[in-house]
């Protein structure tokens, strides 16, 4: 061996698992896209334009932040696309196409680059990114909703010159006008929970199908992205809260309509989930979980807004940094004395 | 077999095995080369001395370097031949170290040696014999076997365990060995046992390796008189090899940070260094000489070689065929805990356990991001610390800050940086912030 | 702090640059964020802490000799209180529709701790007109800094300056919640930063 | 400071006692047992014996208004007596805001043939609750720091390490019941009583520079060493308008004794918690590649806009 090789000389380990944050991210967006399939039938192609604005917003002020701060550009790992298709996600599907522009600049730049980058977000920047539009933009943000059409909008609007017709979301109706107008509005509820689970009701587009965004989810579980703690412990603390505080008297709200309606599954399974706003450890994760349901309740219930997961995972976000601190991993056997 | 399988409870990764490529290969002599350069820094604790000069004898294992004062185990040499040098070598860790160079005797036929009978000999004989051999824990960072073997009076040691898990990927040697001596390493168990006063003894081992269960079992039960050796087989997880890992396992005793394994009453001892025992009691041969796993998927012709120590990787390298072209990095010692090297002017130590001959599939150099926050890293680690906390404080400068995340009881055993989808070089971040974090 | 070499329009100067008591000295922030939402509420404001801070470094600097110091800080709270309930009765008064906009912000200027800083500071060891100028340049200081915020944030949230309809529409009614003050005055501490930073810079090199 | 803690843990269970103890609804007429709002739009008056009913049907008997606004009259659609005649529903034209305490008047109350003269009585929610939404309101709901927007000089200055955090918080939360009780007595008792409500401001943060006095003094006294850890915040107290704040507001809201005291103890807690949250994630920013520009206080600033952003989550919230 005489001339000189070319070889990687590092510290151990030398061979790495085949996982890489591409990959987590990229299987995310491919998790999340069945919904948007489903809204583009149901709701038409104003969902498709809403959601491609939006994720190229995200991905250019990625780029363009990361380029402003002299950092490597990233725009291949997926992270902003996912930030994009969330927010899309979040918002009237019917607001105007330059809303999500802006949504864009808070989350990525403010929310993310500015405190440095993927990793150090303390809040998750989809939502942050929603909350300072419905703040802005307070009546388009809450009433730009599409009817959903069962045969095919995308088709029945086209070259009709109509965008689509406006209408209420359940948890609306729900808020302002009690139950007997949900029934009224969307059939007995055999029927809503039917229609709810695989989508034919108005909402954003990642409130549609609760089956689509299952599926996606439990994908998620399968290839252990993530873990069953944040989802279950969300939707069981939206249910049983719900079901104690929901009704007219304690012990009489409903469950399983407080778990279909709204972003209820979204939230739990991709965004209260989400890495890096969110708690490592079980303990952790299951008592977050259970602030994220608690706190959507008593947005729902008691407070100014007909939906409360977005808010109410933003308002669990910033505890993450002291779960940290509070739930460690069990340490092998630390040396005697040394614990504090 | 017991029915389920033992295993410690926090963390561990599965890397891919590839022990595929050399797990059936009989173990091969290699011819001896035409000179050794034998590091005299091979163990844990002080350098050695040489006792030699150049232009000397010597015969095949000879003592040609003894450590003065501290910790240490004397050095051998592994040929007969003549002293052509005492210089400098390439060393795996601490890149250059002092040598002896010996020019091979082709003509001197291999050194007879012949069994005695131990049973009859003294304890403090045995300790004398393991001493003189310069046997020192060749699985792992060779702290010499005589030391360990007497633990101070106070610590009760009522457990041996034989370290036969071998939970790196590719190495394939302490599998080998059980496989074809069964009968060496149940006798230098025997052995072991009646230096610490035990009647029986554990010898754990993965359960990717049943041929070599079933043949430790067997032989176990043919030759006990007297003695109580149970082979347990181990759930296959890395770092299942892990002294601390391998006493839970096998105990439920967690030896405490900053401990040492009989401070819960255990010794550990590995496959390899049992077997070598076995050569010094019995045969009264000094540890000169080791089985090496060659893999990789750049190399050859895989093999697992019976070496001198003091062979260099160039001359194991042509001995099986040379390197393929795809070769990108070369190690020694198992993927997860080894050494990459940048030249094979390296000699083989008593602690090589391997050398491996990686593609750049097999190795992974993408470059690294920031951290995502999985908490992976916080699941795999066996230790129950946190790689990602301490990477970002070294990142941030502030390595000395460090320390309350206990980053002195990591071993390093790279779990953290395996899983780590933004494939941050945890166990580095680590090294730096144990040498800025001094306690 | 000796007592001060610096001229008189210099104090001005240093007040609303280099010590600007909001961007520079990160003091008196409740109100850059509470209710800098226009460029009116800004100029109320600058105005009711640049009278507090004036008539109270100058009767802080009058009375500077006859002060024992273990007493100076109640003193000090003291005068601010007095002047401030003056402005407060004042303008409870005579401008009673931006007297409730800025709530209880009058009222609060007694907590702010620039007034009190600068009486520590400066006025205690300065002669009366020293004081008097630091006091106009701290308080324009001040009243700069509301203004750019209110500016900025009337422009952007209701599309009016002083009330006056400028661009037709309301841009962004974000700019208005208080949620946004704390956004403004990061960001304009940021360009604060970023200028000393080039300046410093462009001085080395 | 593990040591300490003790202390604080059995004075807020005292407060609690306490609370416990003296709170509840005490009609201000001795023949009215309980008002209470009952649906929406109805209250529900029960009365110690029974009343004429025809007395009782006519609405004109009734007359009622908002607390802040007496001038305003609500219109009262129907009156509907139970059985017995002990129990009397106004039913209201139009939805109730609940929130505020309604001040009923009932003119001569007739039982049993007898005059039983005029009652004045308050309609509140139910007391507990209002006082335990008045605590949550102060510290969550409307948070001091991040709806309300005061205390942030001190605020930005202690959130660097959760330590300090945590120790202002607590120092804060004594300093501010304790002058806002002083604060609450002073002006019911003599500023308003002798009209001299025009000095609030003097005397205020004159109790405050006092109360922070006395709480020093009585620390240094009693227990030094927890003056060692909480002394140096004293002195920034003064600094925090919060401090002033809270007694300006309950005194412009004339909240009683009670109510006073839940509204310092949530502003504290609420302090308390924003200093806690806001130490926490600027502990973590600390290690972030955050732009030179921005670091320190800037980037806080930044963080705490998105803070207020996700506290506007509880805004439009009434929990009773």
């Amino acid at each position: 061996m005489s001339e000189s090789p070319l070889w990687t000389v590092s510290i151990s380990p030398h061979v790495k698992s085949r996982e890489s944050v591409e990959k987590i991210m990229w299987t995310v967006v491919a998790c999340l896209l069945p919904p948007l399939i489903l809204s583009v039938f149901i709701f038409g192609l104003q969902t498709l334009i809403i959601t491609l604005i939006s994720v190229i917003s995200c991905v250019a002020t990625e780029a363009i932040s990361q380029k402003l701060l002299n950092r490597p550009i990233t725009i291949r790992d997926g992270s902003a696309v996912i930030t994009g298709l969330l927010m899309a996600y979040i918002i009237p599907p019917g607001v105007p196409y330059w809303i999500p522009i802006l949504g864009a600049i808070m989350a990525i730049y403010v929310a993310k680059h500015l405190l440095g980058g993927i990793g150090f977000n303390i809040f998750n920047p989809a939502l942050i990114g929603r909350a300072f539009l419905l703040a802005s933009f307070p009546v388009a943000m809450t009433s730009a909703w599409l009817t959903p059409i069962r045969d095919a909008a995308v088709f029945k609007y086209m070259g009709t010159g109509i965008d689509a017709v406006s209408t209420a979301t359940p948890l609306y109706v729900l808020k302002h006008y009690g139950m007997a107008a949900v029934l009224e509005k969307f059939g007995s509820l055999s029927t809503i929970y039917g229609d709810f689970f695989i989508g034919w009701r108005p909402g954003c587009i990642g409130e549609t199908s609760a089956l689509l965004l299952l599926i996606g989810g439990i994908y998620l579980l399968y290839k252990k992205y993530i873990t069953w703690h944040i989802p279950i412990s969300v939707i069981v603390s939206v249910g049983f809260f719900t079901w104690v505080f929901g009704g007219e008297k304690l012990f009489t709200g409903n469950p399983l309509l407080a778990v279909l309606s709204g972003g209820v599954i979204l939230g739990a399974f991709f965004m209260a989930t989400d890495y890096v706003t969110s708690p490592t450890q079980k303990t952790g994760k299951l008592i977050f979980g259970a602030g994220v349901g608690a706190l959507t309740v008593l947005i729902r219930l008691k407070g100014g807004y007909p939906e409360g997961v977005c808010y109410a995972i933003l308002l669990m976000n910033p505890l993450t940094p002291a779960f940290e601190t509070w739930f460690k991993p069990k340490r092998f056997a630390p040396p005697k004395g040394a614990e504090k | 077999m017991n029915g389920s399988l033992l295993t410690f409870l926090k963390g561990g990764v599965h890397p891919p095995e590839s022990k595929e490529l050399t797990e059936h290969l009989p173990i091969e002599s290699m011819p001896l080369p035409a000179t050794v350069e034998i590091l005299l820094s091979q163990h844990f604790g002080a350098p050695c001395t040489p006792l030699v000069k150049k232009k000397d004898e010597v015969v095949e294992g000879d003592m040609i370097g003894e450590v003065k004062a501290g910790l240490g185990a004397g050095i051998h040499s592994s040929v007969t031949g003549k002293i052509k040098n005492i210089a400098t070598s390439a060393h795996p860790i601490s890149v250059s170290a002092s040598s002896v160079v010996i020019q091979t005797d082709s003509e001197a036929g291999p050194r007879e040696y012949t069994p005695c009978k131990w049973m009859d000999l003294s304890r403090d004989e045995l300790l004398g014999r393991i001493k003189r051999a310069g046997i020192v824990g060749i699985g792992g960072a060779g702290f010499p076997t005589h030391v360990k073997l007497s633990p101070p009076p106070e610590a009760k040691v009522d457990t041996l365990i034989i370290n036969g898990a071998e939970c790196e990927p590719y190495l394939t040697t302490d599998h080998r060995v059980m496989l074809e001596h069964p009968d060496q390493v149940i006798e230098g168990a025997k052995i072991l046992s009646i230096i610490l006063g035990l009647k029986e003894c554990h010898i754990g081992i993965e359960a990717n390796k049943p041929d070599a269960i079933e043949a430790l079992q067997k032989t176990a039960k043919e030759s006990s008189n007297g003695f109580r050796i149970l082979v347990d087989s181990l759930k296959v997880k890395y770092p299942q090899g892990s002294e601390k890992q391998l006493i839970e396992s096998i105990t439920g005793r967690r030896v405490p940070g900053f401990g040492l394994p009989f401070d819960v009453g255990v010794i550990v001892q590995n496959v390899g260094t049992t077997r070598a025992v076995y050569d010094a009691v019995v045969l009264e041969k000094p540890l000169y000489e080791k089985v090496i796993t060659i893999s990789g998927r750049s190399i050859n012709r895989p093999a697992n070689l019976l070496v001198r120590v003091g062979t260099k990787l160039s001359d194991i390298v042509s001995f099986l065929g040379g390197t393929k072209p795809e070769l990108s990095k070369v190690l020694m010692g198992g993927p997860m805990m080894g050494f990459a090297v940048s030249t094979l002017d390296m000699p083989v130590t008593k602690t090589t356990s391997g050398v491996l001959f990686l593609t750049e599939e097999e190795i992974d150099i993408r470059p690294h991001g920031q951290c995502i926050r999985c908490g992976w890293c916080l699941d795999a680690c066996p230790m129950g610390l946190s790689p990602n906390e301490i990477a970002i404080y070294v990142e941030a400068g502030r390595a000395e800050d460090t320390s309350q995340f206990g980053v002195f009881e990591c071993f390093e055993c790279g779990c953290c940086a395996f899983v780590c989808p933004a494939k941050r070089p945890l166990v580095q971040f680590i090294r730096l912030a144990k040498m800025k974090a001094k306690k | 702090m000796p007592a001060t070499t610096k001229t008189n329009s210099q104090l001005v100067i240093n007040g609303i640059l280099n010590e600007n008591p909001i961007f520079r000295l990160a003091l008196s922030m409740c109100p850059a964020v509470g209710i800098s939402t226009s460029v009116m509420n800004g100029l109320l404001l600058g105005i009711a802490v640049l009278f507090v801070q004036v008539f109270s470094s100058c009767t802080i600097s009058v009375i500077r000799n006859y002060i024992h110091p273990k007493i100076r800080i109640p003193t000090y709270t003291l005068t601010i209180a007095t002047w401030v309930t003056v402005i407060d009765l004042v303008l409870a008064a005579y401008m009673p529709a931006a007297y409730k906009e800025m709530g209880i912000f009058v009222k609060l200027i007694v907590a702010f701790a620039i007034i009190t800083m600068r009486l520590e500071m400066f006025a205690c060891k300065n002669s009366v007109p020293a004081s008097f100028w630091d006091g106009v340049g701290m308080g324009l200081g001040f009243m700069f800094a509301m203004m750019t915020l209110g500016f900025v944030r009337e422009l952007l949230g209701m599309g009016t300056l002083f009330g006056y309809d400028i661009l037709g529409f309301k841009p962004l009614l974000f700019f208005v919640l208080p949620a946004a003050g704390f956004f403004c005055v990061g960001i304009m501490m940021a360009i604060y930063n970023y200028v000393e930073l080039a300046y410093n810079r462009k001085k080395k090199g | 400071m593990k040591n300490f803690r003790r202390e604080y843990l059995i004075l807020s269970i005292l407060a609690v006692l306490g609370l416990i103890l003296l709170g509840g609804c005490k009609p201000e007429h001795r023949f009215i047992k309980k008002t209470a709002f009952k649906d929406i739009n109805s209250i529900v008056i029960t009365f110690a014996g029974p009343v004429d009913e025809a007395w009782a049907k006519n609405t004109s008997n009734y007359s009622i208004y908002e607390k802040p606004d007496p001038d305003i009259k609500l219109k009262i659609g129907q009156v509907s007596i139970s059985p017995d005649k002990r129990t009397v529903v106004l039913t209201f034209e139009e939805d109730l805001n609940q929130d505020q305490p309604h001040i009923l008047n009932i003119s001569e109350i007739i039982s049993e043939g007898k005059s039983l003269g005029t009652a004045f009585v308050k309609v509140k929610k139910l007391y507990f609750g209002y006082l335990f939404s008045i605590l949550i309101g102060a510290m969550i709901i409307n948070n001091f720091v991040f709806a309300k927007y005061l205390g942030l000089c001190v605020f930005f200055g202690t959130s660097q390490k959760k330590s300090t955090a945590v120790g202002m918080g607590i120092t804060f939360t004594i300093v501010i019941v304790f002058s806002a009780m002083m604060a609450w007595f002073l002006y019911q008792f003599v500023l308003k009583p002798y009209r001299l409500d025009f000095l609030q401001i003097v005397v205020f943060i004159g109790l405050v520079s006092l109360s922070v006095q006395a709480v020093d003094t009585i620390l240094r006294k009693v227990n030094p060493a927890l003056f060692k850890a909480f002394g140096v915040y004293l002195v920034l107290v003064i600094a925090n308008c919060i401090v002033i704040a809270v007694p300006l507001i309950l005194a412009d809201n004339e909240y009683n004794g009670w109510e006073s005291l839940m509204l310092a103890l949530g502003a504290g807690l609420g302090f308390l918690i924003a200093l806690f949250l806001m130490s926490s994630v600027r502990e973590r920013l600390d290690l972030a590649n955050v732009p030179t520009t921005y670091r320190g206080l800037p980037i806080a600033f930044v963080v705490a806009g998105l803070f207020a952003l996700a506290f506007m989550g509880f805004s439009g919230m009434s929990i009773f």
